[in-house]
């Protein structure tokens, strides 16, 4: 059963990524890259990952995604003023990816990982787990990234404001 | 004790004699300008006088067998190998000693009047006094490297005094010629020095003729070392093949001729060879070399004297030939024969050159013989000194010539019959070309310009007067060496004995010729001299012929006025070749291989700069392209190595 | 859900996440527009999420997880970031084009 | 600890200093702060910093050794002599100053959990907050398209090298079940090690590559160097590189301990081409930002030299290199400004017949650009020979050749400037350079002198 | 303490001749380059007194890694010290009269490169010697840059980059020498004691070194940048260049490639000595030919030092010796040439060799000081070069006879080209360049005067010199023998 669902969630993954990176018009791509991230959340779901997948589904597709739509929209961007790259370059790039993939995975070399035992705790990605994990473990990166966030909010509003 | 008195005795005006000139030269060289000009002369010339007092001073006081030998201070020393300066005065420097500064005196007061109206007059005493001072250093030195001072020294006096006339720039470049010549001969006298001190550890004349001695004859060592003194001789002495600066020397104003070419520098080469007798002497084959360049030299030079129209050219070239004989004594073995024949040639050769001098004085600066004729009624003292020593040259009996030249023919006699058939056939082509001289100067008429002719005079007594003083010499200079065979003693040979004898052991001993053989030879060199003599007459005299232009000689005269054509040779084989190799060093490696290979280096960087410049193109794109490939390029040498 | 980990070997996770991170990588470099550009970066950073959910999912820990927020918390962030910058790009040349933008070159 | 906490603090009340209307006194009330917090932070090189806040225990994310507390130093010098230089040069920006302060405490902030991290979610962040900050510095200027191209670009391509870096990350998670050093590197010292973490540490390592502007991941940085404000320039220039070198030493001298033999191969290629292309690219430069830029990429083949060889324990080497490069940049950067201000230009025209003009501006960037080519006495030539002598030991005689003569290479575009600035003819614009430049430059070239003449005590910081 | 006064002078002198200003300088540096000879004088008399010991100095510098302020003066040191210290002076005194801009700016970088080069001659750490090295490359980069011709800027830099690459390259080998040292120092002692260096390292270590010192001295083929910056250079700074720091590549041979590198010696050093006498030949072949007054006595100069350094090579005391007398005398001499070279070149306005002529017509002075300036470089008996030429030539003998032959050739091509130089600029008839000569001037005639006394005394009584030299030479030569 989950192995199947794996199967589906993986292939709609990949077409929708393909999706975003072919897709003519900008807002098609937006529009894959939120199925994309929902395939992503089922993922989480099946990979014991509940609380990472709702959080996922909230910043990305209700946040991140909403921002690149506003911003699609706001520049009036279509499949007439996309611009494209020569059909060479195109195909140079898939090339270029697909060695990159094929290199990975050599250097990866991709076999057997090391056994796990079962059965695993199951609440791994339960809200209680990570939030205990968060606020022990990981409470100077939570701290710290808080000044990434300051930076980044101070930056946006300079960058984009009005003026002059 | 008393030895040591005597010593000291001696020492004191031993140091005076190379002293003298040194102060005439430096007191002339610095204040000289500050003088009035004849003082400057006088002054240079007694400093020579007072060298040669105090040569003669020694001359009478050494006892014989007792060399001085000063020791003055340690030149040059490395590991253990010390090469000191000192002085070392044994009969065959005295003889020269008293050579140099003799007709140096003598030739010093001829040019106080001969160059009175220079206006380089105290430069050139300035010059000359240097140039005695070297030549005594030259003869005075108890080692090869002292010698070898004194011997570049005068090299250098001789380039200064060549170029004289320093703003014509032919003079200059006869000069250089000299010099350069000069040094190819010293590379070869270096080149000798380093073995001895490598291989006798020393450049003392007894220890290096003690070790020599020790490794007995015919040693390819001291043949290889004896012959690259004589290389360095050869230079000096103007031999084949480095014999055509000499003539070009003539350049310099006459005096020097007389005094440097003549007399004294260009015998160095033969002090220097009797010095190492005894190396000589060990090997034969040098010897052989020495005959063999001597006779060429001899030969050749005296035929090209044949056809040669400038009076000090025609001197310079029987120079030459007259050395070529002195060599040809040495190759023999016959040290003092070789020397005895230095001594008389600088006699009537200074005498010869100082007379042609006082002819140019008398014609203001002519010195072509075709452009002379009938100087004997109006130079008188000139024309009988010149014909005296033209006599003595000629070995006509009883002058100087005759003894020593007779005495190099008798060796030769007995070395080898075809020897001494060539040297006196050159013998007999010097009386030929030298009477030639005589004959077209002095006899018929006048055949310069009337405004010349109006002008000539007999220079003044400062100048006839060394020209007498040389006559003498050249009339008696040769009773010093009566043939021993004859029954007298050979006074000069007798002296020299003590430095020649230890090289006796290692040559040919030739049996006495008979006194008939002997008294034979002689009559018919004097004969044959004689009839030459009286061709010359003939031809010059009662025929009145003339040497013709330049431009119209064919043939055989062609080549020889033309000096066979060796400066055009060496022209052509060494100074055009360095010249084109110089061009060629510099454009072709210099600039073309190492530079551009440099030059290169510098443009590959900066090409391959260019070049990468131009992936910064400025698009991201292509920048995230280029990343992603070189990912995978170091992600791929990660997954193959 | 235990039996996902079970069911499926944990290669496949390590292929799709490579696999989604080289697309992100293809469309980088498949497009002009900045924008997409930008989605295919979130593209990759999404590959680099499930692969570390995966890994966490497998090795029992949920270091992993956490470590997702963080990348989340910079994504969020470099978006705000990025897109602000376009926005004064757009104002300045009317384009998203990043071709358009090789002033600076050599 | 409290450095890191400190300088957040000054961060903040820099943004208030807004609010409070403090502009006029902000920049002296930075440095003063900025010199408070350099010297707290040599008050912990003795005394280990508390770790703990409440009963949460930090040991797994930070780790504050000499290391870490000689590299914040240099970091916060390095701050404090750009944020003299910004005094001047926001001096008609001033309603944003307090915001490009503040951002530019952050990216310090960023640097500093740089040096300390101990734990790879650390390293992340700090990376991020020092380049985002960065990026928005970068295209501050809102109406210079050249300053928008440049902080896009920049941008961009971070944003994408992040990508790797994460997917490294999450590679070596997957290997070593965690992001914590101790644990990564008992990892490394148990088992055998599987694949996937070599291919990890990789990725990491291009994404840091890409950090110092190594071949073949430097192509931002002339590009983004040349748009750039010339301060941030500075700013990248300095700060960013020494922090990421400090980075990369750090993960490699405490995580992926004995990793280093592995990645030999690749380091060796990527400094050789880093050497030649950017030496053989500067030498076509015109623009002296681009030359610097370079330059930079230069320095940064050499630095990794003390990467490779980090079996001998470089990190003296590698921080004596930082802090000579970093002043001589800084001090460079001091007197370019002004002469580019007034003269308008960034080319090295600008610079035509300086000596004439004020020959001791002439005389300071000679020795600043004599320093970075490493002509002795001055400090730049101990960094490369320390260098150098380090990569030696360690067995890279060839590469030191190679580096000696990329090296020599280097000399020709240093000079160009210096030919500039005494043989051109110069032209009639003056040249003001202002208090603050001027303090900068002297502070910076006593230090480089000072530093060249008696190196010990720097040298000796990390022994 | 000595060493540091000696040391130190020159860079006091420098900082003060800069801020003295343009119309002092010049005699303040005059004043304390006397001064400094004088001391130089002073230690000298020490030396022969007391020895080695009251010079050396021992001092921490930088511990880890570890380099001493190592100084000291032996024989060859004290040697180098006086050549240096003997020519400056002449060298600042030859500046005089001299329209010089920026004169204290001059001065200074003369004084301060003495200073540099100094310290190259008394160090005894690699290390500490290696930055004195490179910090000569500096002052005379930049008197060259803004006091010398035309070309400067391209032909300096290339100059300068050139030297650099080579002396980067024997920092390398430093570096490495410091490693297999097992006390890890640059201690000249121990390392010219080190055994531990096999003989494949020193292969490659010799050239690492000896190419350093190639370029310096310069040895064909490494001396393409020499004789552009010679006629580019103002004629201080050529003076400098060949007078003494051209000495710094020969004294390096000495002191850091012979007992450093012993084996790298033997096996690599006779293909380094025939590089110097096909130098010697190829250079004076070109001056044979040069129509340029600087460039001909750049080339000569070449042809000079490329014996000098043969006499390195041959490991003989005899050519060792020579070198070093050599090195004293050609500075002497090509420091004396270069200067009648900027007399002409100053008053004529032209340094080609075919305008000139017939000076000696109209300057008398000049030409007496010029010709024995001449003849000490064609190496006449009684002058210096004499014995220098006459040891390094029984050293080459002593090491093959052929070599020696072939190097031989250089006191005739030598005379070949001084004397064609020497008569196409003096002799002959003056041309309009030169009509106008004047002669030498009071300054003009100490220098020449100086040098010519030089010359002399130095020709006739070498000893001193050969005698400061020969225990140091000795033992260098052991150690370069022995391992």
């Amino acid at each position: 059963m989950s192995f199947y669902l794996f199967v589906i969630l993986s292939v709609l993954t990949l077409c929708s990524a393909f999706a975003v990176v072919l897709a003519k018009n900008p807002m098609y791509s937006v529009l894959s890259l939120i199925v994309c991230f929902f395939t992503v959340a089922g993922h989480y779901v099946l990979l014991n990952a509940q609380f990472l997948a709702i959080v996922h589904i909230i910043v990305y597709a209700g946040a991140i995604m909403v921002l690149f739509l506003f911003v699609v929209m706001l520049l009036n961007l279509n499949s007439e003023t996309e611009p494209h790259k020569d059909n060479m370059l195109k195909v140079a790039a898939v090339i270029t990816g697909g060695l990159l993939f094929v290199v990975l995975i050599a250097s990866i070399k991709a076999t057997e990982l090391g056994t796990f035992s079962l059965p695993q705790k199951s609440n791994l990605g339960y809200v209680e787990e990570v939030g205990k994990k968060l606020f022990t473990d990981y409470l100077l990166p939570f701290e710290i990234s808080s000044v990434l966030f300051l930076s980044a909010m101070i930056g946006s509003v300079v960058l984009a404001k009005k003026e002059k | 004790m008393n030895n040591l008195l005597q010593d000291t005795a001696l020492i004191f005006p031993a140091l005076l004699i190379p002293l003298f000139p040194l102060i005439g030269f430096m007191v002339n060289g610095v204040f000289g300008k500050y003088l009035p000009k004849q003082i400057t002369g006088w002054l240079a010339s007694l400093a020579i006088l007072g060298s040669f007092i105090c040569a003669a001073y020694l001359f009478l006081n050494m006892n014989k067998g007792s060399n001085i030998n000063i020791d003055m201070f340690e030149w040059i020393s490395f590991a253990h190998i010390q090469i000191g300066f000192g002085f070392l005065i044994d009969p065959l420097t005295l003889i020269m000693l008293l050579v140099i500064t003799g007709i140096g005196f003598l030739i010093h007061l001829y040019s106080i009047s001969y160059m009175h109206e220079d206006e380089g007059f105290t430069r050139f005493f300035t010059y000359l006094n240097m140039f005695v001072f070297f030549m005594l250093l030259l003869v005075m030195g108890n080692n090869y490297l002292v010698m070898f001072i004194g011997w570049e020294g005068v090299g250098l006096c001789s380039y200064l005094l060549i170029g004289f006339w320093f703003k014509n720039n032919a003079y200059n470049n006869a000069a250089k010629k000299a010099f350069i010549m000069n040094r190819i001969g010293d590379l070869g006298f270096l080149l000798g020095m380093f073995f001895m001190l490598f291989y006798f550890g020393s450049l003392n004349y007894d220890v290096v003729a003690n070790e020599a001695a020790k490794l007995g004859i015919n040693n390819s060592l001291i043949t290889i070392t004896t012959i690259l003194l004589f290389v360095g001789a050869s230079g000096k002495s103007a031999q084949i093949p480095l014999y055509t600066w000499l003539p070009d020397a003539m350049a310099g104003p006459t005096p020097v001729s007389a005094l440097i070419h003549a007399a004294t520098m260009v015998t160095a080469g033969i002090y220097m060879i009797v010095r190492s007798n005894v190396l000589f002497a060990l090997s034969p084959i040098t010897l052989e070399v020495i005959l063999i360049v001597g006779i060429l030299t001899s030969v050749m030079a005296a035929i090209i004297g044949l056809l040669q129209n400038d009076i000090k050219k025609v001197l310079a070239y029987s120079t030459v030939s007259q050395l070529g004989l002195m060599f040809c004594a040495l190759g023999m073995g016959a040290f003092s024969s070789g020397m005895f024949h230095v001594v008389t040639h600088a006699f009537f050769k200074a005498l010869l050159f100082l007379g042609s001098g006082s002819v140019i004085h008398a014609l203001h600066g002519e010195q072509d013989i075709r452009n002379m004729g009938g100087l004997a009624k109006y130079t008188k003292v000139t024309f009988y000194t010149f014909f005296i020593g033209s006599l003595a040259i000629s070995g006509i009996f009883p002058f100087a010539g005759f003894f020593s030249k007779d005495e190099i023919l008798a060796h030769a006699f007995q070395e080898n019959i075809v020897v001494w058939i060539i040297l006196t056939t050159s013998s007999l082509i010097t009386a030929f070309y030298m009477f030639r001289l005589v004959y077209l100067t002095f006899f018929n008429e006048f055949r310069g310009t009337e405004d010349v002719k109006k002008h000539i005079h007999e220079s003044p007594a400062l100048m006839t007067i060394p020209l007498v003083v040389l006559t003498i010499l050249s009339v008696i200079g040769g009773f010093m060496g009566l043939p021993e065979g004859l029954g007298f003693t050979h006074a000069f040979g007798n002296f020299l004995s003590e430095v020649t004898a230890p090289s006796l052991p290692y040559l040919k001993q030739h049996q006495h010729l008979s006194h008939a053989t002997e008294i034979g030879l002689m009559i018919f060199a004097v004969v044959a001299a004689l009839s030459m003599i009286v061709w010359a007459r003939i031809k010059y005299v009662k025929n009145k012929e003339l040497p013709a232009a330049d431009e119209s000689l064919t043939g055989l005269n062609k080549i020889i006025s033309n000096k066979f054509y060796v400066d055009e040779f060496y022209n052509n084989i060494i100074v055009k070749p360095i010249t084109v190799l110089s061009d060629l060093f510099l454009v072709l490696i210099d600039k073309l291989i190492i530079d551009l290979a440099v030059n290169a280096t510098a443009w590959v960087v900066s090409a391959t700069g260019k070049t990468l410049r131009l992936l910064q193109n400025g698009n991201t794109g292509f920048y995230v392209f280029a990343m992603v490939i070189g990912m995978i390029v170091l992600l791929l040498i990660r997954v193959i190595l | 859900m235990n039996q996902t980990l079970e069911a499926v070997p944990q290669n496949w996770y390590l292929i799709l996440s490579t696999l989604l991170f080289c697309i992100g990588v293809i469309g980088v470099l498949f497009r002009r527009n900045a924008i997409i550009i930008l989605m295919c970066i979130e593209l990759m950073l999404n590959s680099v999420n499930l692969l570390l959910v995966a890994f966490s999912a497998y090795a029992g820990n949920n270091d992993g997880q956490v470590f997702v927020f963080f990348i989340m918390v910079v994504a969020a962030a470099e978006v705000a970031v990025g897109l602000a910058l376009l926005m004064s790009i757009y104002r300045n040349i009317a384009s998203t084009d990043i071709n358009v933008l090789n002033k600076l070159k050599w | 600890m409290s450095t890191l906490l400190y300088t957040s603090l000054l961060g903040l009340c820099c943004m208030l200093a807004e609010v409070l209307n403090l502009r006029k006194l902000l920049v002296p009330l930075v440095i003063i702060g900025l010199s408070f917090i350099f010297w707290v932070n040599f008050q912990e090189w003795n005394t280990p910093s508390d770790l703990t806040i409440g009963p949460v225990s930090l040991a797994n994310m930070v780790m504050f050794d000499h290391f870490s507390i000689a590299f914040s130093g240099l970091a916060i010098i390095i701050a404090i002599l750009l944020f003299i230089l910004s005094a001047n040069y926001y001096s008609n920006e001033e309603k944003n100053l307090s915001d490009y302060l503040s951002i530019l405490i952050f990216a310090l902030v960023g640097a500093l959990v740089m040096f300390s991290f101990a734990n790879l979610a650390m390293l992340f962040l700090g990376i991020e907050i020092l380049s985002i900050s960065i990026y928005i510095m970068a295209g501050s200027r809102r109406f210079d398209k050249r300053s928008n191209e440049s902080g896009f670009k920049y941008f961009l391509m971070g944003a994408f090298a992040s990508g790797f870096l994460l997917f490294g990350i999450a590679l070596v998670y997957g290997a070593a079940g965690s992001f914590e050093f101790s644990k990564i590197t008992q990892y490394l010292n148990s088992s055998d090690i599987h694949p996937m973490f070599h291919t990890g540490v990789l990725l990491i390592l291009f994404a840091l590559l890409f950090k110092v502007s190594a071949v073949p991941f430097h192509f931002w940085s002339p590009d983004v160097y040349e748009g750039a404000p010339v301060l941030i320039t500075a700013f990248m220039s300095t700060l960013v590189k020494v922090a990421a070198f400090g980075a990369i030493y750090r993960l490699f001298n405490t995580a992926f301990v004995g990793i280093i033999p592995f990645t030999e191969p690749i380091l060796y290629a990527v400094i050789i081409a880093t050497l030649f292309v950017s030496n053989a690219i500067a030498l076509q430069q015109q623009n002296v930002k681009r030359m610097l830029a370079y330059s930079g990429i230069s320095h940064a083949g050499y630095m990794l030299i003390a990467i490779l060889s980090m079996i001998n324990k470089t990190d003296d080497a590698l921080y004596f290199y930082s802090v000579s490069y970093a002043i001589a940049t800084i001090g460079l950067f001091a007197l370019v400004i002004s002469t580019f201000k007034s003269n308008m230009s960034e080319q090295f025209e600008a610079f035509n017949g300086l000596s004439k003009k004020n020959p001791f501006a002439a005389a300071a960037i000679t020795i600043f650009l004599l320093s970075m080519a490493g002509i002795p006495p001055l400090a730049g030539f101990f960094g490369k020979y320390n260098l150098f002598s380090e990569a030696v030991s360690a067995g890279y005689i060839n590469l030191v050749i190679i580096a000696v003569i990329n090296s020599a290479i280097s000399i020709y575009y240093y000079f160009k400037m210096i030919l500039a600035m005494y043989t051109k003819p110069a032209d009639e614009k003056p040249l003001v350079i202002t208090g603050s430049y001027w303090t900068v430059a002297v502070i910076c070239l006593l230090l480089t002198i000072i530093i060249g003449v008696v190196p010990d005590s720097l040298m000796q910081l990390l022994r | 303490m000595m060493t540091i006064y000696i040391l130190l002078l020159p860079l006091l002198a420098s900082l003060i001749a800069l801020a003295a200003g343009n119309k002092f300088a010049s005699r303040l540096a005059l004043f304390f380059s006397a001064a400094e000879l004088l001391l130089t004088v002073y230690a000298y008399i020490i030396f022969t007194k007391e020895g080695y010991a009251p010079f050396a100095i021992q001092h921490a510098w930088i511990s880890s890694p570890s380099i001493s302020i190592n100084m000291g003066v032996d024989g060859l040191s004290l040697l180098m010290v006086i050549l240096t210290n003997l020519i400056s002076p002449l060298i600042i005194l030859s500046a005089f009269n001299r329209n010089i801009e920026n004169a204290s700016r001059y001065f200074a970088l003369i004084l301060f490169m003495q200073f540099a080069m100094l310290g190259v001659f008394i160090s005894f750490d690699g290390l500490l010697y290696y930055i004195f090295w490179e910090l000569a490359l500096i002052p005379i980069y930049f008197i060259a840059l803004n006091w010398g011709g035309k070309n400067r800027v391209a032909v300096t830099l290339k100059f300068f980059i050139y030297t650099l690459a080579g002396s980067l390259l024997m920092l390398v080998g430093f570096i490495y020498l410091y490693w297999k040292n097992p006390n890890h120092t640059f201690n000249w002692h121990e390392l010219s004691a080190l055994t531990n260096v096999c003989s494949c390292d020193q292969s490659w270590l010799f050239w690492l070194i000896f190419i350093a010192f190639a370029i310096k001295i310069p040895i064909v083929p490494f001396h393409t940048w020499q004789a552009d910056t010679y006629s580019e250079s103002p004629t201080q700074g050529t003076m400098l260049l060949s007078g003494i720091m051209l000495k710094m590549g020969i004294y390096s041979l000495f002191r850091w490639l012979l007992p450093i590198v012993p084996a790298g010696v033997a096996q690599w050093g006779p293909l380094a000595l025939t590089l110097c006498i096909i130098g010697v030949v190829y250079a004076s072949v070109i001056a044979i030919m040069q129509g340029d007054l600087k460039r001909l006595l750049a080339y000569s100069s070449l042809s000079h030092v490329g014996l000098i350094a043969a006499g390195v090579f041959v490991l003989n005391s005899s050519g060792m010796q020579g070198a070093a007398v050599q090195m004293l005398a050609h500075a002497i001499n090509v420091v004396g040439l270069f200067y009648c070279a900027d007399i002409i070149i100053n008053r004529t306005g032209t340094s080609n060799l075919y305008l000139l002529g017939g000076i000696r017509n109209v300057a008398p002075r000049f030409n007496t000081l010029f010709m024995i300036v001449v003849l000490g470089s064609v190496a006449l008996p009684l002058t210096n070069a004499f014995i220098g030429e006459f040891l390094l030539l029984f050293g080459v003998y002593t090491y093959n006879t052929w070599l020696a032959v072939f190097a031989g050739l250089t006191i005739i091509l030598g005379a070949v080209y001084m004397l064609r130089m020497f008569q196409i600029t003096m002799l002959g008839n003056t041309s309009e360049h030169t009509a106008q000569f004047n002669d030498l001037s009071i300054n003009e005639s100490i220098v020449l005067g100086t040098i010519a006394i030089l010359i002399f005394v130095t020709g006739i009584y070498p000893k001193p010199i050969i005698e400061l030299v020969q225990p140091t030479l000795e033992v260098i030569l052991n150690k370069a023998l022995i391992k």
